[in-house]
């Protein structure tokens, strides 16, 4: 075991993963972090813990981890390169890992010209890639960025994301190798609407074995309107929200939107499920934490741990 | 070469309004090829502020000059006299310009009368494009000529992030995405396969955020 | 200085070819205009300067028209359709220091159109008319004062 | 070595050109620019002809008179020009090269000399009568001109109408005549002009549509014909541009155009050519013109539209709504009461329609015109069946007399370009044949030597005219020129009664000895009527033309402030203040000379190419011709016979007898161009040989592109996958080589307009209906039995070439009509083919077996043309041929001085309008290498070095490629600037200045107003 999280443990035993993901309040207000966390700590196994996502100033992401932890959630914190220099980050992380969080998931982070400080100076010191190899020296090799020692090193299960929508589309199985490569334990993906996509990108991950090296958690969400739906498939970067499902938010009932949405979550979760070298679920509820419990409950991820996820078996 | 645009020109007028006699100082290289601070808009912006003094019933005196190079002492020595004669210098030069009147003349007061904006070139008449952070330490070689630093927003070296879309930042369509320019050239070249190696952190020391970075050459010194 | 009975001073930046020989060709015809516009004339709209409007109104006229060949047939290819975006950047100009952007128009008009310079030279009058005189040349007349 | 040249001992340096329309007016300034005294003669007492009459031209819409109206006005000044107008050709004596031509001016009974085209007897005359030039829309009087602009810009009397003439009294216009300019006793005169050759340009007229009763013109107010129609559309016409029923005033809300009126008929076989794109270009006018929602339908049989950017014109007037009927119109009645219209007609389906509409225009063929038979009698040449002058299709231009020749509409229908190119061909011929007496019989008007003003200070003379009471009926004159003497410089004003007077001038030469003028102000009428005649005077006594200014106090001033005379007075004060304050900055121009080089480069070996080469070697001048393919030749030599009937071989191989049998030209065969630099007169231009690697440099004046084109090939209609489909030029192939195939078809089926479609929109080839027509009479010929069905989308065989239908029609060719949207399906059948389509009257789709299917594929550009249009720096069009610099008066120049373009590179055309090109193309040519030293310089942009920043702003918006960045800085070449002044007024460093209109020299006028204005004497 690298870090010993209840995530990483699972997902060693092979068992079918699910995380979820809990957005820190705009404000002191510590309870709307707890609450989430009560509401998800039965559905997920972790959760992730956004920091200043969109370039949206919000709580510490490690603050809010440490509360979530408090209410028996286990914490996923991510960590950008959008505002933190390497410094800034090794620092954090040192924190972090001493106050007893266990999972990072390492990002480059969104631009904060499409946040609410949009003056404010883009760090980016790191890219993602960088950051997540500092983790995993800093882990494994006991060294700072700048090779001098560190000793305690911080226990840390190393997480990162891939967008398998992204252009261009031939390179995301190879940054994914990539991330595996730099020191990934685990990665979660973009939201998957379009399945068809997402299967040849999981085609040419299994081409290339990295299925068999990293656990990837195939990301998911309920999506509440058919307005939501199409301003995911405009407005968000990176998005692929296919028009078929677009179509399917528009022909019911608004009444019956939300039942729409978490109905194609789940059906999404059940292809997911089938495919191999998907060892997990990760649900972003996007401030709909109520709906994730439906969604593992109908999609028959519960309880937990649902079973042995037979295509998963990371030799590392 | 050095690109920059004309501040606002609201901003311009708040500067120099405690003054009652103008320089307005053109600067003839990089400035004049991209219409910025030349000769030509020197005089567009004299007249324009006179136009906006009499509007304003502020009556100021606005002169009219440029030279060849403001970052060059010598040049800047040829106006001199007019530089004595004014309460302020309104510069229509680079950054370096204002800050070489302000050296040559320490008595002076000077002011920017543009933003410089990038190192970069026209990519069609009239339009312009970053090219070049100066960051110190050139990465080109690796990337077929493409600078990540400059052309992808988040100056990713093991880029593109997920919000390349259709070669378009995530940030506005209107700005390709620099990574999927790096591909593209790569895949023209053959040599897509170096993508595969991870990039380590860049050396950011050679580059911006150090006060007074200078190049010496003992050779051409006299 | 009331706008009652005043009467705008207004230059016309007219072509060789089309804008200033339909401008003859309204003489010809006899045709009615006011008298408030002077044509200067060039050989072609792309002669124009930013430079040469914004003197025009620094000196105190308070209206100016450029004035060129029907847009795709310059007798100079591309002249007029430099000139329309030059006075398009001179009417922000104008507007950003409160002379106001509409003191200033492009016109496309071809030789045989005499009626048409003469409404247009109608209407610019009317236009300026009725905006008063140019702030510039208000002010000024208040410090001869 | 001239084998075209004179026979005769004596060659004289003259020509006489018939006809002053556009044609002659063309021919008689490329002769008059190339050393040829030049008499203009036309038999109205105005040139112009009927372009002055058009509104706008189609395709591309440009005011006719904007275009056209320059010409006018280089023609009236141009020395070796004289335009005779009012006068006939009595006869025509002498033989080619010298020729004496009895000349009969008839009496104007105004007296040119003296007249000043005030128009003071034409605002008292009291008669009235119906106005030609507008068709009896509006009135004229009886001493008049016809429009503003006309040339001679002097009155003509109308014996008919004069009330003198009838009766002996009024004399209105001699009263008034302050000039003393009416000679009502005038008499005809008889001259007799030396010339060496004679251009036919006398034009055509148009259909009398009142013989074609059924539809009522002339009896039915509101049937117009289409050149009715196009003067309501103008905006200096008797509507102002507004269409109006003539019945009652009110704008129409649906109008229809008939075609073929007076075309394509039994008395008129002939297709007018231009008809369908004037009735095309009417309608779309006229939707400008009214408000929404009216309609606009056009009757035609085919619709023409055969000729460079003609479909597009046709596509954007079928999205703009205009509605096309393919049924000759057949009769009309009139509505009582209401006056419109009722048309019952049958539809393509065979229904029987009525319509009605509220105006109706009959597009009216063109015909012979009126006294042609005098002028063909009296030049003796012959004409043909329809009354136009007759040619033979391998020398087009060549009447039956040798040393006369013909062109423009007189030669047959057509639209203005053809007409223009013709008319540069056919002084493309009068050159060759006048070589040795170039520049015999004109020389350089002389001119003392200038007085120099450096140093001095300015010294304005300031002279307001008074133009009768033109201008002082208005303007107090005297005030303005007394107060003109208070502006800063001015030495001296004076007032004259006619400036442009003989008197007049004289005076002012006077004074401006006297008074040591240096800089000269005219207050008086228009600088683009009058200012070469003030600066020709100005010159005379040693002052640079370019320190003279004027002040246009008429046209733009006491003609439009009539009922204002103070305000208007001090407009003219405004107005004199500003031309001073701006001469005060003018500077000295001079033209210098720049010496070039005589040679041309022709690129491109077919047959325009060769005949440009030929004609421009036959009169000395040396040649290059670079072909890319080892023999001359280009698309000709693949074919079988011409539509003339005349073996293409034939046609060929004597050309290229011709090119290589002429010593002056060289034949770059296995060649290619490979770059190109410098400007006209200078250019550089490297060719390289397939078999020679090593880069010949060609150094030469001027640049003819002709690079043809070739036949598409795809695979449409089963083409290269079946062996009996073929294209057109496969069938010219097996026609020529006797194939059997052709000999035992039963049925052969063609099929029209094949071409890349589904990539580019669709244009016509021009040649392939005529070509197929001829095609058809060929296989008849050998194969008598043969069915041919033709499938077509419209037939488009313009001109002449419409007998050729009928002819095929006869021969028992069957033709079916197909659209777009229905298109032919072609199907294997073992060897032979079935082609399906629909037929159209009964609606049903039909399938045949062919045993051959012809294509008649488009043709395409050159596959170097791109190429090409890089190296030379010349732009292609929509289509990918090359393009002109203007459509309709620049038809083979490129926008650029020094490069001509000729035959299928600029758009698929018949052997004979190839050669025609070629002349054209050459004439165009001769105009610059004839030159022994080009004049350079004038309102040009020139460059301050010092200031340049090497920018590129100028070379990327020079519209003529003209500057380039050489040592760091820009050049722009004084003899290929155009004077235009756009990178003037972009430079950012403001390192160019265009002369005579510098900076300074502009802002001048708005400092003259603005301080005349301060001065405060004056009202704002």
């Amino acid at each position: 075991m690298k870090a010993g999280s209840k995530l990483e443990q699972a997902l060693v035993e092979g068992r079918f993963a699910v995380t979820s993901e809990i957005g820190p309040p705009k404000s002191v207000d510590a309870e709307v972090v707890r609450r989430k966390a009560r509401l998800l700590r039965d559905h997920a196994l972790a959760a992730n813990i956004t920091d200043n996502p969109t370039g949206v100033v919000r709580m510490a992401s490690i603050a809010c981890g440490l509360m979530a932890l408090q209410e028996g959630m286990e914490p996923i914190v991510q960590v950008t390169c959008r505002d933190r220099n390497r410094m800034a980050i090794q620092s954090d992380l040192l924190g972090a890992a001493a106050m007893g969080i266990k999972n990072v998931l390492c990002l480059t982070g969104d631009h904060p010209s499409l946040g609410n400080h949009p003056q404010s100076k883009p760090v980016f010191d790191l890219d993602s890639l960088q950051l997540t190899q500092m983790v995993r020296n800093m882990r494994d090799e006991k060294q700072f960025q700048n090779g001098e020692e560190l000793n305690p090193e911080p226990r840390l299960f190393v997480g990162a994301v891939e967008n398998p929508f992204g252009h261009p589309l031939q390179f995301r199985s190879v940054r994914l190798a990539k991330k595996v490569n730099a020191g990934a334990d685990f990665i979660q993906t973009q939201l998957i609407f379009n399945i068809k996509r997402f299967r040849e990108w999981m085609q040419e991950v299994r081409d290339r074995g990295i299925h068999e090296r990293v656990y990837i958690l195939a990301g998911v969400g309920p999506i509440r309107s058919a307005g939501a739906a199409r301003f995911m498939r405009d407005r968000v970067p990176g998005m692929d929200v296919p028009e078929e499902v677009v179509q399917r938010m528009a022909g019911v009932e608004r009444n019956e939107a939300r039942k729409e949405g978490i109905k194609i979550c789940v059906e999404t979760i059940q292809e997911l499920r089938e495919m191999e070298g998907i060892a997990g679920i990760h649900i972003m509820a996007l401030e709909w934490e109520e709906a994730v419990g439906e969604i593992v409950e109908t999609a028959g991820l519960k309880p937990l741990p649902m079973r042995l996820a037979a295509s998963v078996s990371p030799e590392r | 070469m050095i690109v920059g645009e004309q501040k606002p020109l609201d901003e311009i007028r708040d500067q120099i309004s405690p003054f009652k006699k103008v320089l307005i100082l053109g600067c003839g290289t990089c400035v004049t090829v991209c219409f910025a601070g030349g000769e030509k808009e020197v005089g567009v912006m004299a007249s324009t502020l006179r136009m906006a003094g009499a509007v304003s019933g502020q009556e100021k005196e606005f002169l009219e000059a440029t030279v060849k190079r403001q970052c060059e002492w010598e040049f800047l020595d040829q106006v001199a006299e007019q530089i004595a004669s004014v309460d302020a210098v309104l510069s229509l030069g680079c950054g370096i310009g204002v800050q070489a009147i302000a050296e040559r003349f320490p008595k002076v007061r000077v002011y920017p009368g543009l933003n410089t904006s990038f190192l970069g070139m026209p990519v069609e008449q009239g339009v312009w494009s970053a090219r070049c952070a100066a960051c110190g330490d050139c990465v080109l070689g690796r990337f077929a000529g493409v600078c990540p630093i400059v052309r992808c927003s988040k100056s990713l070296l093991n880029g593109p992030c997920g919000g390349s879309h259709d070669g378009v930042c995530e940030i506005s369509p209107d700005i390709p995405c620099g990574w999927q320019l790096i591909y593209d050239r790569l895949e023209v070249l053959g040599l897509l396969d170096t993508l595969e190696e991870i990039v380590p952190p860049k050396d950011w020391s050679a580059g911006m955020g150090r006060g007074g970075r200078s190049i010496v050459r003992e050779d051409l010194k006299i | 200085m009331s706008t009652n009975g005043f009467e705008p001073q207004i230059v016309a930046f007219c072509c060789h070819y089309c804008a200033s020989a339909a401008a003859d060709l309204a003489g010809s015809m006899r045709l009615r205009y006011p008298p408030n516009i002077l044509v200067i004339k060039l050989m072609c709209t792309g002669r124009i300067d930013l430079l040469h409007i914004l003197r025009a109104f620094e000196g105190g006229v308070d209206g100016v028209m450029v004035a060129g060949c029907l847009e795709g047939n310059c007798h100079f290819i591309s002249g007029n359709t430099q000139a329309k975006r030059r006075v398009q950047y001179a009417k922000q100009v104008l507007e950003s220091i409160g002379v106001g952007g509409e003191r200033l128009e492009m016109f496309n008009l071809s030789s045989s159109e005499g009626p048409r310079f003469a409404k247009i030279a109608t209407e610019m009058t009317e236009r300026i008319r009725n905006l008063g005189p140019s702030p510039v040349s208000r002010q000024k007349k208040e410090v001869v004062k | 070595m001239q084998q075209n040249g004179a026979t005769g001992a004596r060659v004289v340096g003259a020509a006489l050109v018939v006809g002053g329309g556009i044609a002659g007016m063309q021919a008689a300034l490329d002769l008059a620019e190339s050393g040829i005294q030049v008499y203009l003669l036309e038999k109205s007492p105005w040139i112009g002809g009927r372009m002055a009459q058009l509104d706008k031209t189609f395709p591309t819409n440009d005011c006719a008179m904007c275009i056209m109206s320059p010409r006018l006005v280089e023609c009236s000044r141009h020395h070796n020009i004289q335009i005779i107008s009012n006068a006939d050709v009595v006869s025509l004596t002498g033989e080619a090269g010298d020729f004496t031509a009895t000349i009969r001016k008839r009496a104007r009974y105004v007296d040119e000399a003296k007249c000043t085209g005030c128009g003071i007897c034409i605002a008292k005359c009291p008669w009235k009568t119906d106005s030609e030039f507008n068709l009896g829309l509006s009135k004229r009087k009886a001493i008049y001109t016809p429009f503003a602009q006309a040339v001679p810009n002097v009155p003509f009397i109308d014996t008919d109408l004069c009330m003198y003439f009838k009766r002996g009294t009024c004399k209105a216009c001699v009263m008034f005549c302050e000039l003393g300019a009416i000679d009502l006793g005038q008499q005809d005169q008889y001259m007799e002009l030396e010339v060496g050759a004679v251009i036919l340009a006398p034009g055509s007229d148009i259909y009398d549509a009142g013989l074609s009763e059924e539809f009522g013109f002339g009896r039915y107010p509101n049937v117009l014909t289409s050149l009715q129609f196009e003067r309501l559309l103008s905006a200096a016409g008797p509507t102002q541009g507004s269409i109006l029923r003539p019945s009652d005033g009110v704008e129409p809300r649906k109008i229809a155009w008939f075609q073929c009126v007076g075309s394509r008929d039994q008395e008129h076989p002939y297709c007018s050519a231009v008809c369908c794109m004037y009735a095309t270009k009417e309608a779309m006018l006229a939707k400008e013109h009214l408000p929404p929602g009216a309609e606009f339908t056009i009757f035609l049989m085919d619709l023409r539209a055969f000729g460079k950017g003609f479909d597009a014109y046709f596509q954007r007037a079928q999205e703009e709504g205009i509605r096309y009927v393919r049924c000759r119109a057949s009769a009309l009645t009139e509505v009582p009461g209401s006056k419109s219209l009722l048309l019952q007609y049958e539809n393509e389906r065979g229904e029987l329609l009525t319509e009605e509409f509220d105006m109706v225009a009959l597009s009216v063929g063109m015909t012979a015109p009126k006294g042609v038979s005098e002028l063909a009698a009296a030049t003796g040449v012959a004409l043909n069946s329809f009354g136009f002058g007759d040619s033979s299709p391998s020398t087009p231009l060549e009447t039956s007399r040798p040393g006369v020749y013909l062109c423009g509409t007189f030669r047959g229908p057509k639209d203005i370009p053809d007409s223009v190119t013709e008319a540069s061909g056919a002084a493309g011929e009068v050159q060759r044949l006048l070589a040795s007496g170039r520049g015999t019989l004109v020389s350089p008007k002389e001119f003392p030597a200038e007085m120099s003003q450096v140093g001095e200070e300015p010294r304005v003379g300031v002279f307001v005219c008074h133009c009768g009471s033109n201008i002082a009926g208005v303007v107090d004159v005297e005030e303005v020129a007394r107060r003109a003497r208070e502006l800063p410089g001015v030495v001296y004003t004076d007032h004259v009664m006619f400036a442009c007077s003989t008197d007049s001038l004289k005076a002012m030469r006077e004074a401006i000895v006297e008074h040591r003028l240096n800089r000269v102000v005219m207050a008086s009428c228009s600088p683009r009527t009058h200012e070469p005649l003030f600066q020709e005077n100005v010159r005379e006594v040693g002052l640079n033309p370019y320190l003279y200014e004027m002040a246009n106090i008429r046209d733009q001033c006491s003609w439009v402030h009539g009922d204002r005379h103070d305000e208007a007075t001090d407009k003219a004060r405004k107005l004199v203040a500003m031309a001073v304050a701006r001469s005060c900055h003018l500077e000295p121009l001079y033209k210098l000379p720049q010496g070039l080089s005589d040679r041309a480069l022709v690129v491109g070996g077919g047959v325009a190419g060769m005949t440009a080469a030929l004609s421009l070697a036959e009169q000395g001048f040396p040649v290059v011709l670079v072909e890319r393919e080892s023999q001359l030749g280009g698309l000709l030599l693949e074919h079988d016979t011409l539509s003339s009937g005349r073996d293409s071989r034939e046609q060929v191989s004597q050309l290229v007898e011709r090119v290589q049998a002429n010593q002056n030209v060289e034949v770059l065969t296995d060649s290619q161009v490979v770059s190109s630099i410098g400007f006209v007169g200078n250019f550089k231009t490297r060719v390289a040989s397939r078999s020679d690697p090593t880069q010949r440099l060609v150094e030469h004046g001027v640049t003819i592109i002709a690079t043809g084109g070739r036949e598409y090939r795809g695979d449409e209609h089963l083409l290269g996958q079946h062996p009996g489909v073929v294209t057109m030029g496969d069938l010219e192939k097996a026609l020529k080589s006797d194939d059997p195939r052709l000999r035992q078809a039963k049925r052969i089926v063609v099929i029209q307009c094949v071409g890349p479609w589904d990539e580019q929109p669709f244009y016509c080839s021009r040649v392939c209906c005529t070509v197929t027509m001829k095609n058809i009479l060929r296989l008849k010929e050998i194969n008598p039995s043969c069915q041919v069905v033709v499938l077509y989308k419209d037939i488009r065989t313009y001109g002449a070439r419409e007998e050729m239908y009928t002819e095929a029609r006869r021969a028992g060719a069957i033709f079916v009509r197909y659209t777009d949207d229905d298109q032919p399906v072609v199907q294997a059948a073992g060897e032979a083919l079935e082609v399906s389509f629909t037929e159209p009257s009964l609606g049903e789709r039909l399938t045949l077996a062919a045993d051959l299917l012809v294509s008649s594929n488009a043709l395409v550009p050159s596959a170097g043309a791109e190429e090409l249009s890089r190296v030379f720096k010349v732009p292609l069009g929509r289509e990918g041929f090359f393009q002109e610099a203007h459509s309709k008066l620049r038809p083979v120049d490129f926008a650029s001085d020094g490069a001509f373009l000729c035959g299928v590179a600029h758009y698929p055309k018949s052997v004979e309008e190839a050669i025609i090109q070629g002349k054209a193309a050459a004439a165009r040519a001769c105009r610059v290498i004839s030159q022994d030293e080009l004049m350079v310089g004038g309102v040009v942009a020139s460059v301050e070095e010092e200031k340049c920043t090497a920018c590129l702003t100028c070379v990327r918006i020079c519209p003529y490629n003209v500057p380039i960045i050489r040592d760091g800085v820009a050049i722009i070449e004084a003899a290929a600037c155009q004077g235009c002044g756009i990178c003037v007024g972009e430079c950012p460093a403001k390192a160019i200045q265009l002369l005579h209109y510098r900076d300074d020299q502009v802002l001048a006028k708005i400092e003259g107003l603005v301080e005349l204005m301060a001065a405060g004497s004056v009202a704002r």
